[in-house]
């Protein structure tokens, strides 16, 4: 399966999992940061729609 | 539609949510289609052995790092002059995504140099330029950070991404002027004399579309995070004050 | 001289007073009172220019204010006369003596600021508005750390500058003695705005 | 505005630390850099007009804080702002300011440590010469990165984060023609860029300073 | 005691700038060396280590008027002197803090610098360890010529002066090590040395900066 | 718990209070009074060990004062919680709650300092002295930027204090409504007196 890298293996597999690792960072914590303020400000709005009547 | 009806947040709000699964599946097709395309059934350069395959994140974090800062440029105008939020936020929300974009160029550059140039690191130019745009995402993250009030700090950022644009510039020349140096020059123009091989071509076209597209994933989402927060502070605020 | 409708103020972005009304005429003195934090030094700064309303009108011809805030602006490690002098300089007026003179600082001339008592910087702080020749003074506070007879220098010199044409607003919490006008600011606290721009409303 | 430049002056003459540090700093770096490279005379000549330049852009960095924040804490530019000048030439005079008292003395300052360097001798006359043109950009830059700043917390740092990658043109071109100069090679190109990005700030950082400034004070 | 190096960290890590200023100015430094000096990767090389080593004494330098002088303004430094805890272990403490928050990350940072300086493979490692063995004695000298400016008005520029003579004999034996090592010669003579001041300087400095402080407090 | 005899205090070399004798046993809140510029700030601070008397006794035990001065030791960039936390660690005080109940500040925990009306900010450098667990308050112009429901919590706070064994002593212009004791301070303005070594004194 693994192509045949040669004598550069580690080079270009340390660039693929440094490039990627950096990215799916990236994109975990937008998502994560997303969540925490989709539900935040729910419970928020919640909050007040019931105090406010 | 008008393009300014994005500028109603809650209209963003809803378009966006329609855009955004489509946007990010396609990037992540593209992506995964270029990436193991490029990774897999391409062959080494003659001359540069399989080092070759970084091209396939190298050109398009590369690309997409200096398209980045063009789009906040674009954006803080908008702000400073028709004063729509949202732009100020998406401007914001595309920082640290230009910024990973910069870091990875610059990393896999520097992997990439070793085996070619012998050195991780070389004053060329076009290294040098990255090196300075990545300060200047820094700082212009940090003054996002640093300032408590959002208008505030749209403004703020807004006059420090046109100046710093200015001499982002300047300092491209001024870094050409100070030293010659080892990095090829674009090689996808229009020229095919000058392009590389179809074969690293084809999938490095897709690699860019994937970039192109997760940046547009990316900047909807964040822009979204950035514009529910500003809401939930307010709200939070007037809760304070009743 | 000073024409204000309906202006709302924010600071950090949250609004603070809306819906202020007032007028000021040559002569008057304005008393701006209410509780700590009901914003009264954000419409100092709003009507002194220092930042814009939120929404409202504020008619006043430019160049008229001087302000003074919490802070006085005295510079720690200059005399009392360079203090001066360098804001006479600024606004273009020649004398200082009648300011030394009003505020009782004329044993003082040539004392660094940073060997001045609290009041006596206070009233260094207040001689300043003096050498600006401006006809409206905007005070946040003025009268702090001031013992009575300063107050009642000071509120002389008010008295003074009004007759001779001029115009006062002041916040402050203790009673001057002044028989000016007095504007309680909390019926106009704000309470149903969310945010300053209004786009946290633009909501569902 | 005399005025304003005249206090700026005193204030920096009088007030504690602030004027001679930034020397100070310049002369500590210039003396260091033997101990730390090596006493080797050909290394320390080819490196010395880079590192008096950089010497003296570090000294600039360092006083920039104080060119607007003291007076934003006492409330002096509140007041500033009220009077009837226009932030501009606030801006312009406190650079200037700035300049007289840290761009000025170390280019007088500088042939002295090129002494001990090693600089050649044909690069003292350039040295200053870069200096005396470039310094004015450094303050002028530096003021319009302490109007951002003034008045947040971390200033310091988000101050020297903002304002470095501004400084590299200058910095580029200026040690280019010590550098040059040193070498006895034609030094014209980098001169008159180095000059054209001082005019250019002049024109422009004043705007932009009395901008940040007019944002901050809201 | 841990109680006190428990606070100063938290504060060195949540008051404004003082934490990070150095290392952003560190990093500063090192960027801008090339600039000024110019791209050959071989003047670049020769003198890495030494700008290396002088980046991490100034960022100690900028970062010491902080060690004491907060505490004495806001009179802590009073409750110090009267609490149930020596003064020599306040300043070893102090001290410690301030290398855990300045030399322990300088030590960190520098193999990335030495990256964008080219310094020679060899020379990492060597970098580091001399950092390591060097920089404690930089916090201790330091702490003592703290504690004599404390209080004093133009404390930050006098501090500079007293302490760079004093810092001169670490930054010889530990830029040596550093360029010796990454030249491939033999460094054992220069780090001994260099761990002697190190060791020496934690033996006396906290005595002599307990002597300063309690004259300055009286 | 303070006895003071004879004390002369000096600011910057020169002499400006002599011969002052005063006493504060627990349960007691002494006002000094006097015009701008007496003396107030010297003497208080030379009470708090902030600077050695030229002459004259001060009897105390060590570690009983919190001392409050124009400048109120708050950090600007903390926030209000934090700012009292710091504070009650250092102090090796546990519990913060009761300070930022007595100055009514709960509804302001989160926010820094340096956004805080100086009216608020006031409160804070006040409640400080809650969290120091010290049985002797000194402070000066404590009431600076207080509206009248403020200075009456402030008031009531020193009262809890000293009802519950400790003691005050401040300086301020205005009255507090407190049945305390008054010393003013005039009658010991120093005339006579060179300078404060005694150096200049021994020539001819
Ligand atoms: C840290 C180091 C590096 C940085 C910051 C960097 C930066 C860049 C940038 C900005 C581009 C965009 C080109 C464009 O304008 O289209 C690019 C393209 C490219 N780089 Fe690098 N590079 C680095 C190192 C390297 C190395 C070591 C190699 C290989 C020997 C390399 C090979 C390429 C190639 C082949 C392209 C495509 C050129 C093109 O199509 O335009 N780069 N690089
Ligand atoms: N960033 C912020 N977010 C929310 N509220 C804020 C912010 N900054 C200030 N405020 C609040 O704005 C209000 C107005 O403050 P202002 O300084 O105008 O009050 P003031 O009437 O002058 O009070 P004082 O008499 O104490 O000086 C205060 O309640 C203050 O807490
Ligand atoms: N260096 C100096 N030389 C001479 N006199 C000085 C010096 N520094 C301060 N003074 C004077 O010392 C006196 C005492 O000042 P202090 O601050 O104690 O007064 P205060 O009673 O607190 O006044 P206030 O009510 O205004 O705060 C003042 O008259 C002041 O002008
Ligand atoms: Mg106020
Ligand atoms: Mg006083």
């Amino acid at each position: 399966m693994m192509p045949e890298l040669g004598k550069y293996a580690a080079e270009v597999i340390s660039a693929y999992a440094v490039s990627l690792g950096l990215l799916v960072g990236l994109v975990v914590l937008s998502l994560r940061r997303n969540a925490r303020l989709r539900d935040a400000l729910r419970q928020v709005e919640d909050r007040q729609r019931k105090t406010n009547g | 539609m008008s393009f300014w009806e994005f500028a109603n947040p809650k209209r963003f709000m809803q378009l966006s949510s329609r855009l955004l699964p489509w946007v990010a599946g396609l990037s992540l097709a593209c992506l995964v289609v270029g990436l193991i395309w490029g990774f897999f059934f391409t062959p080494e350069d003659y001359r540069q052995g399989s080092t070759v395959k970084i091209i396939y994140l190298h050109v398009p974090a590369a690309l997409m790092a200096i398209n980045a800062w063009l789009m906040m440029l674009v954006a803080s105008l908008v702000w400073i002059i028709r004063r729509h939020h949202v732009s100020a936020l998406a401007a914001r929300a595309a920082a640290p995504v230009g910024l990973t974009f910069t870091v990875i160029a610059l990393i896999t550059g520097a992997i990439w140099g070793q085996p070619m140039w012998g050195t991780w690191w070389a004053w060329d130019p076009r290294l040098t330029s990255f090196l300075i745009l990545a300060l200047f995402y820094m700082g212009y993250i940090a003054m996002w950070e640093a300032v408590e009030n959002g208008d505030t700090a749209a403004d703020l950022t807004s006059v420090l991404c046109l100046v710093g644009s200015v001499f982002a510039i300047l300092s491209r020349y001024a870094v050409l002027f100070w030293n010659q140096g080892l990095h090829q020059g674009a090689s996808l123009s229009l020229d095919k004399e000058e392009n590389v091989a179809d074969v690293f071509y084809l999938p490095l076209l897709v690699c860019i579309a994937g970039f192109v597209l997760m940046f547009l994933a990316l900047v909807l989402l964040r822009t979204r995070t950035e514009i529910r927060a500003r809401r939930l502070k307010a709200l939070l605020n007037r809760e304070r004050m009743a | 001289m000073l024409s204000v409708r309906g202006v709302c103020v924010a600071r950090g972005g949250v609004p603070v007073l809306e819906g202020v009304d007032l007028d000021l005429e040559a002569g008057q003195a304005l008393v701006l009172r209410g509780p700590n934090g009901i914003g009264k030094t954000t419409l100092l700064r709003t009507l002194a220019g220092l930042q814009p309303p939120v929404e409202g009108q504020i008619e006043m011809a430019p160049d008229l204010v001087a302000y003074t805030g919490h802070s006085d602006g005295v510079k720690a490690t200059l005399t009392v006369v360079e203090n001066l002098e360098f804001w006479a300089r600024v606004f273009g007026q020649g004398d200082i003596a009648p300011a030394l003179a009003a505020f009782d600082l004329e044993g003082l001339v040539e004392r660094q600021a940073q060997n001045l008592s609290a009041g006596q910087r206070r009233r260094l702080g207040l001689a300043r508005l003096m050498v600006t020749g401006r006809p409206i003074w905007m005070l946040d506070e003025p009268t702090v750390s001031l013992d009575a007879a300063s107050v009642k220098m000071f509120a002389a010199s008010v008295q003074a500058h009004c007759a001779a044409g001029g115009a006062a607003i002041m916040a402050t919490h203790i009673d001057l003695g002044l028989d000016g006008l007095v504007l309680d600011l909390s019926p106009y606290r704000a309470i149903g705005r969310m945010s300053a721009g209004g786009f946290e409303e633009a909501f569902e | 505005m005399i005025a304003l430049l005249r206090r700026d002056l005193v204030l920096a003459v009088r007030a504690g630390g602030g004027f001679g540090l930034g020397l100070a700093f310049f002369l500590v770096l210039s003396v260091l850099v033997p101990f730390g490279v090596g006493p080797e005379a050909d290394v320390l000549a080819r490196i010395a007009p880079g590192i008096l330049w950089i010497g003296a852009l570090l000294s600039c960095l360092l006083s920039l804080d104080r060119i607007f924040a003291l007076d934003f804490e006492d409330g002096s530019l509140d007041l500033l702002a009220t009077a009837p000048v226009p932030l501009e030439g606030v801006s312009v005079v406190k650079a200037l300011a700035h300049w007289l008292t840290t761009g000025l003395p170390l280019t007088l300052l500088a042939p002295g440590l090129g002494v001990l360097l090693n600089l050649p001798p044909a690069g003292f006359g350039w040295l200053v010469i870069s200096l005396a043109v470039g310094t004015p950009a450094l303050s002028l830059i530096g003021a319009f990165g302490a109007a951002l700043t003034v008045g947040l917390k971390r200033g310091g740092l988000l101050l020297s984060l903002l304002v470095l990658p501004l400084y590299v043109p200058t910095l580029i071109f200026g040690a280019q023609v010590a550098t040059q100069g040193a070498a006895g090679l034609d030094v014209g190109t980098p001169l008159v860029l180095l000059a054209g990005i001082s005019a250019g700030t002049l024109a422009l950082m004043p705007f932009a300073a009395a901008a940040a400034l007019r944002i901050n004070l809201r």
